[in-house]
């Protein structure tokens, strides 16, 4: 900012001219440059989740569960010395347009130095040069393998497994319970199509073969045409990725249908935090398997967040652990490399996550060794929360359980 | 200069026309009358392409112009009028008659981009032109103005102007005294006979025997999708058919 | 004498003109009105304006004395007058019955029961009555008129407006329309009606008025204007 | 095949009542009502809420629904259609977008973005001649049927109906007749009301209820009703029926995932032979 | 917040380009268009296919641009063939086979999964720090274009006719003109600029899937016309920028309002696009600007058509 001091030498067009244009730069320039009283100011992360149109079911959860680990944060004296969390909030629509737009939102007005959340792999992939742009971090829950796929400078960090690994347990699961001819009904996403090709490799690789690969189209008025087509052919099972909605749908039409094929599905469709067996009731639901990346289940620090959320005991969260996970992979690396400069926190998120730190389940506990300068390595709500380089998550377990009257049973824990 | 056939014409199952002959020649104006429901309006949408007939031949300056979309008529300087006015309610007057004018760029996207100089000329020509028109019609001062505050008569009299400003060698008129106030006919009675002096041949479907009367050097009565027959306005006035079929046997 | 209908100074068109300008006349109870005129004179206008479907301008419209000026025609046809349009004047995709039927739904039906209605109209109508079934659209040119007549005539209407009852229709069924408004004229039904075709509609009137340029130009009995030499001139010259 | 056949009888059967009222609807009020699909919804979770919240057994959730919901119908069209009814169809087609937007997302508002399911037991097929032909399939092939003989005897045998008919068919004349349009197009409205909210429930039924469900309709509603001829009843179910079992049946030749192709397919050589629908007298808005 | 505004901008302009398509089909000369979506879909997925492959900037837009005109021409063809009016239904078909290809053939469109990695033009050059200013500055520099070749062209014989065959196409085929030639060239004229839009989106994301073009985009085609006032370029521009507007600074909303959640947020934005849009229609009947119409000379005679970019 240019002070006038010489108030005297009198006001030349010149001179005019140069403080406004001064003034003017300053104004374009405001939003980059970081002011001196930023010590004390909140450290902003945004959030972009569905809410409206197709896949709008999984933000709520997500939000909850961020904003659960904002609060833990926030009410046990912030970042950096006393700085809190602000987080804020945009739907994405389910639309990648719109989701794009909120992440230039959040980027440029909200000022924020990450964005997490990303449910639905079109979105990430349609924000995710904005991110890259503005060298900020992005944190997604979304699995399509292309998000990390091309070079991103360290900037993203997948919560999720990623699609070509759902594929192969699926396969291993109809493998243990003894079916050979198996069917495939999947939902046309991205995070779908690109874990069948694997899927059927491994069925093949297993001796298995294959009746059917039928895809079905989410919106539509009735499945029974799909339904007809693959269970008609009566494999011994069906493999069923989808989303609540569309399975919900597809179960209720194949017990109608009668159909007596095995049928196993992703836990995001088959349990959906037990939205499902709510929906088609324990009979339609019987003897389903489905699995999911494995929350680590058996720690008291799931509990935890488990009762936080307000869930009953034997929840299995994916997306809203995820998102829990996010927060805190986030502060932890923030207060770790000692600044909320993206660039930099992100260069730390390794070296709390991964072995060989001490396994820390409580994010406050982990942060408090941080701050005494020990290794932690956070072992999340949603997942172990270890990364490689290209901002994967590594050794992903998948949870598998089968529904046997109107309950989830434990089955096994896969990799 | 216009032959219509033995045309046919039928409209779910109801003949419309049939078999309907007549000559019109060049440079007059040529009256058909008939009783509602004769084929009248039929025939004249049929001559001007609206409706396709069902059999016979209309032949205009010596070419088969059957069932010839309205458009290559025009472009062959034919043009019609219509009985209930259709102007285009969304254009002002002066481009509703600028329309009627036939340039080669009239329906290129690209010609006014890349030559720009040619068109505009081209346009202030025709605008000097159709102004001149709206002049003539008494419509000059509602130039900018869209059809809706136009009386019927004055709708009639946009009609005129548009179609004149396709340089016809023919028009074929319906009923263009429907509606419209005696003063107006008067006007109109008065253009189409200046119109007629420069050389314009014209078709007039009237009800109006004053106009008829008035303009016609030759009538054609039809009655029941067929011509009736023809000649000058006494001689079918007085014939004892004509009487019977369309004025009444009172007359 | 006080007019059935009593029309006094009435003006109304549709656009920027007035159509009719001025027109005042009665129609006296029982008899046969023919309003008479070339085209474009504003007949049509003036009975749709009788029927309350074009409203006035300026000036009145009583009936029986009663100034109906502003009411709409449901409200006109309840205190009994009906009008039959000119041309598409009836549900085509109906048959013959439910067009019938419909009518005693809706106009001012006296009794609750419209089978006796429809019985005692279709005794009028034998050409249609035997084909109830039929969809109105099926049939030709002159049932469809004496449909809508028979539609119109359920409500056992006081005055009976007609537009152009003979238009479009062969000359030969042009005389049994011009019988047919006769024999319902002689059961009591005061008829007011729009004709192109002196000729024809005159001898079946009792008094015509001729209209030209939306002004009453003549008024006569029927016969005296039937009698005239001067009707072309009449007719066909300009105010 | 067989089964394919009831299988697209019983898709044909649910989407026939919506498009029977979408086919009224422009016969009559002549517009194309894009908001179908949201009403759909609306009248889903009406009486998804009277089943779960308000404790009735879906029967009479279903029932109390067929009652509320034209009056919601009745309510959209003061406040929505009334106010731009002489303004031409295409304005009141963008009108119906606006409402669709307002009303899908007041359902997500009120009942947020989960899928909701009746509270009703689900039971296997009877088997006959080797089909399966399920209990489901049979209430809903029951209601359609139901629903449309109700339609067509209002239609065709009670005073309202004639004039709704009569109305459509030429509104110049209904009105020289003294037929009250405000009436008619009440009784339109009420009659689509019931007709979608029957459909809602069925719909509910057949699959799960979410803010999205009635956006999977329209296209197929709009399908059906044109090619049975827009503003035919009657057309509009025998469009249903057709839709639903030749999408049943190309399941046999092409691709699953083109299914919804092969109904614009079977459209478009209908128009080619029969350009205003396949018992159409009327014309579809430019 | 400026380069938020940026984004912003690009997406409005992309936006304008659709509504601008919308408004030489629909809003000069009466045809609807209700596979808009699928028009911009082709020419996006052109353009990311060609750009793919090797192709420049200029060849994939002018590509994409000439797939989607013929396409257009096509369309509306066969419309016409099988009855005028039955436009809808075949550009609703039309959108919804499209929607299906690229969800289908993923060995061309990469299906569901869509395209990543469409190199953007010229980021070598201008490095990614001021890309998105650069960008829109492509984008406002193309509007501009294709909104003053659209003035020149509309304001000039060709739009008169387009809207003489709207207004009335018997009238119009009586004074000569061509009804069937002018359709099937608004519907070329308006599918190529969806190309170029497509185009834009394309590279705007760098990357392109089904989902991106959904009905949702043609819905905010036709309001941004109605808004703007049918058949008035101008107009339409407002109109694109109101829904804009109306769509992120509903955004803003929850910054103010801390009651409710973002569900419910979310839903109450949609509600209030919804009820502007009826709002406008009942209350704003004509749009915010007129179209465009022909002025009699007063002395001078060629004040007619001045070309405002």
């Amino acid at each position: 900012m240019t002070k006038n001091k010489d108030v005297s030498s009198g006001i030349t067009r010149r001179r005019i001219l140069r403080t406004g244009a001064a003034a003017a730069l300053t104004v374009v320039a405001a939003p980059y440059i970081r002011p001196s009283w930023a010590a004390s100011a909140p450290i902003k992360i945004g959030m972009v989740i569905p809410f409206t149109g197709s896949t709008g079911a999984y933000g709520p959860e997500m939000e909850k569960a961020a904003k659960l680990a904002v609060k833990m944060i926030n009410d046990n004296g912030g970042l950096l010395g006393g700085r809190m969390i602000e987080l804020f909030i945009e739907d994405s629509e389910s639309n990648p347009t719109a989701g794009a737009a909120a992440t230039k939102k959040l980027l440029e007005v909200n000022d924020v130095n990450s964005i997490i959340g990303y449910w639905g792999s079109p979105i990430a992939m349609a924000s995710k040069q904005l991110l890259i742009d503005a060298k900020k971090v992005m944190m997604v829950s979304c699995a399509a393998n292309a998000v990390t796929e091309q070079e991103h400078g360290g900037l993203i960090w997948r919560f999720q497994a990623k699609s070509t690994q759902w594929g192969p347990v699926g396969a291993k699961i109809l493998k243990q319970r003894g079916h050979k001819k198996i069917s495939v009904l999947a939902q046309q996403n991205p995070f779908i199509v690109s874990m069948i090709d694997p899927f059927i490799a491994e069925v093949k690789k297993g001796g298995g073969t294959i009746v059917d690969n039928v895809s079905y189209l989410p919106e539509q008025p009735s499945y029974r045409a799909e339904v007809e087509k693959v269970f008609g052919a009566k494999p011994d099972a069906v493999f069923i990725p989808g989303l609540l909605t569309d399975f919900t749908s597809i179960m209720k039409e194949v017990y109608r249908g009668g159909y007596m094929s095995k049928v196993c599905s992703l836990s995001i469709a088959a349990d959906a935090n037990g939205r499902f067996l709510k929906n088609v009731g324990a009979e339609v639901a019987e003897g389903i398997d489905h699995y999911q990346p494995a929350p680590p289940l058996s720690s008291p620090n799931y509990k935890k967040f488990i009762k936080a959320m307000g869930e009953p005991e034997d929840t299995v969260f994916l997306f809203a652990g995820n998102a829990y996970d996010q927060v805190w992979t986030a502060a932890l690396a923030i207060e770790k490399a000692g600044t909320d400069v993206s660039s930099e926190w992100t260069k730390k998120v390794i070296e709390i996550s991964n072995p060989p730190g001490a396994l820390v389940g409580d994010g406050l506990e982990a942060l408090k060794m941080i701050r005494k300068g020990e290794a932690v390595a956070y072992v999340g709500a949603g997942a172990d929360c270890d990364f490689d380089t290209m901002g994967d998550q590594l050794n992903r377990h998948f949870l598998h359980r089968v529904i046997k009257n109107g309950q989830n049973e434990f089955v096994q824990t896969l990799s | 200069m216009l032959s219509v056939q033995s045309l046919t014409k039928k409209f779910g199952g109801v003949a419309a026309l049939a078999g309907c002959s007549l000559e019109i020649p060049e440079g007059q104006i040529t009256a058909i009358i008939g009783p509602n429901g004769a084929g009248k309006s039929t025939l004249l949408n049929c001559i001007a392409g609206a409706v396709t007939p069902d059999g016979g031949h209309v032949r205009y300056l010596g070419t088969d112009v059957t069932g010839a979309k309205p458009y290559i008529l025009a472009r062959n300087r034919l043009v019609r009028t219509f009985q209930i006015s259709r102007e285009l309610s969304s254009l002002s007057l002066l481009e509703n008659v600028l329309l009627a004018r036939q340039n080669a760029s009239d329906e290129s996207f690209f010609d006014p981009i890349l030559f720009p100089a040619r068109v505009r000329r081209q346009q202030d020509a025709d605008i000097d032109k159709a102004m001149k028109l709206l002049v003539r019609v008494g419509l000059e001062g509602l130039a900018d103005a869209t059809p809706n505050i136009l009386s019927g008569g004055q709708k009639k009299l946009l009609e005129l102007a548009r179609a004149l400003m396709l340089e016809p060698r023919m028009v074929l008129l319906d009923e263009p005294a429907a509606g419209v106030a005696p003063p107006m006919v008067q006007v109109l009675i008065g253009i189409i006979k200046e119109l007629h002096q420069e050389g314009v041949t014209f078709v007039l479907v009237e009800h109006n025997m004053d106009m008829v009367s008035a303009l016609s050097d030759q009538v054609c009565v039809m009655a029941e999708g067929k011509d009736l027959m023809s000649g000058s306005f006494e001689q079918v006035a007085s014939d004892a058919r004509v009487v019977e079929a369309y004025l009444g046997g009172v007359l | 004498m006080p007019g059935v209908v009593t029309v006094s100074d009435l003006r109304t068109g549709y656009g920027g003109d007035d159509i009719i300008n001025g027109v005042s006349f009665d129609v006296h109870p029982g008899e046969i009105l023919t309003i008479v005129g070339p085209n474009g004179s504003g007949k049509s206008t003036l009975i749709k304006s009788l029927a309350g479907i074009v409203p006035a301008r300026q000036g009145t419209i009583s009936l029986f004395g009663e100034n109906v000026t502003a009411l709409k025609t449901p409200q006109r046809i309840a205190k009994g007058l009906a009008y039959v349009p000119q041309e598409f004047n009836v549900f085509r995709n109906m048959t013959i019955a439910e067009n019938l039927k419909l009518s005693t739904e809706f106009l001012g039906l006296r009794s609750h029961d419209g089978n006796q209605e429809r019985t005692r109209v279709l005794e009028m109508f034998p050409d249609i009555a035997d084909r109830q079934d039929l969809l109105a659209g099926n049939l030709s040119g002159g049932q469809r008129q004496m449909l809508a007549f028979a539609c119109a005539l359920i409500s056992s209407p006081e005055v009976l407006l007609l537009d152009e009852p003979s238009a479009g229709l062969s000359p030969k069924l042009v005389i049994e329309i011009f019988e047919k408004v006769k024999a319902v004229n002689e059961l009591g039904t005061t008829i007011v009606m729009v004709e192109q075709n002196v000729a024809a509609s005159l001898p079946f009137s009792d008094r015509a008025i001729v209209l030209v340029n939306g002004a009453i130009r003549h008024e006569s009995s029927a016969a005296e204007l039937s009698a005239r030499g001067d009707l072309h001139e009449l007719f066909l010259k300009e105010a | 095949m067989g089964q394919l056949l009831i299988n697209g009888l019983g898709t044909g059967l649910i989407v026939a009542l919506p498009s029977i009222a979408l086919s009224l609807s422009f016969g009559i009020l002549k517009f194309p009502n894009f908001a179908i699909g949201a009403m759909l919804t609306t009248a889903a979770y009406i009486a998804w809420s009277l089943n779960i919240h308000a404790g009735l057994p879906l029967l009479a959730a279903g029932a109390l629904c067929i009652i509320l919901f034209p009056m919601v119908a009745l309510l959209c069209d003061a406040a929505v259609f009334r106010p731009l009814r002489s303004r031409g169809p295409v304005t009141l087609l963008v009108a119906s977008m606006g409402l669709s937007f307002v009303l899908d997302n007041v359902c997500r508002l009120i009942f947020g973005n989960d899928a909701r399911n009746f509270d009703i037991a689900l039971s296997r097929p009877y088997r006959v001649w080797g089909l399966r032909i399920n209990y489901e399939l049979l209430v809903s092939a029951g209601v359609s049927i139901g629903a449309m003989i109700l339609v067509f005897l209002i239609l065709k045998h009670t005073s309202i109906g004639r004039a709704m008919r009569a109305v459509a068919d030429n509104p110049n004349l209904a009105a020289a007749r003294g037929i009250d349009a405000k009436r008619v197009i009440a009784a339109t409205w009420i009659l689509a009301g019931v007709l979608i909210a029957a459909s809602g429930v069925l719909i509910g039924m057949d699959r799960a209820i979410d803010p999205q469900l009635g956006w999977n309709y329209i296209i197929v509603c709009f399908a059906a009703a044109i090619l049975g001829g827009l503003g035919n009843p009657a057309g509009a179910v025998f469009g249903a029926l057709l839709l639903g079992v030749v999408g049943e049946l190309a399941t046999l030749v092409v691709a699953t995932n083109y299914r919804s192709g092969v109904g614009f397919l079977v459209i478009a050589l209908v128009l080619l032979s029969r350009p205003n629908g396949l018992f159409g007298t009327r014309e579809i808005v430019k | 917040m400026i380069a938020y505004l940026t984004t912003i901008m690009t997406l409005v302009s992309i936006a304008v380009l659709i509504a601008f398509a919308l408004n030489v089909q629909w809003g000069m000369c009466g045809m609807v268009n209700f596979g808009l979506a699928g028009f911009v879909a082709l020419g996006a997925y052109t353009t990311a296919l060609i750009s793919l492959n090797g192709g420049g900037f200029f060849v994939s837009v002018f590509a994409a641009i000439i797939v989607c005109a013929v396409m257009g021409a096509i369309v509306s063809l066969i419309s016409m063939r099988l009855s005028e009016d039955y436009l809808a239904v075949v550009t609703l078909g039309f959108g919804e086979i499209i929607r299906l290809v690229t969800l289908n053939e993923g060995w061309l469109t990469g299906g569901a999964l869509g395209l990543p990695g469409i190199p953007r033009p010229m980021i070598d050059v201008i490095g990614t720090d001021h890309y998105e200013v650069f960008f829109l500055g492509i984008c406002v520099v193309i509007v501009g274009i294709v909104f003053a070749g659209l003035e020149i062209a509309t304001r000039g014989p060709f739009g008169r006719s387009l809207r003489a065959v709207r207004d009335d196409d018997l009238v119009a085929s009586s004074l000569g003109k061509n009804v069937l030639l002018l359709r099937v060239k608004a519907f070329a004229v308006g599918g190529g600029i969806t190309g170029i839009a497509g185009s834009l989106q394309a590279f705007q994301f760098s990357y392109i899937d089904p989902s991106q073009f959904t009905a949702i985009m043609t819905a905010y085609a036709f309001m941004a016309v109605i808004a703007g006032g049918q058949g008035s370029h101008r107009g339409l521009i407002l109109g694109a920028c109101s829904v804009m507007f109306l769509l992120e600074a509903t955004r803003f909303l929850k910054d103010v309002v801390d009651v409710l959640d973002n569900s419910q947020i979310a839903a109450i934005r949609l509600i209030l696009i919804g009820a502007g849009l009826i709002l406008l229609l009942i209350f704003r009947p004509q749009g915010l600007l007129r179209e465009y119409r022909l002025k009699a000379p007063k002395s001078s005679p060629s004040s007619a058509d001045s070309t405002a970019t």
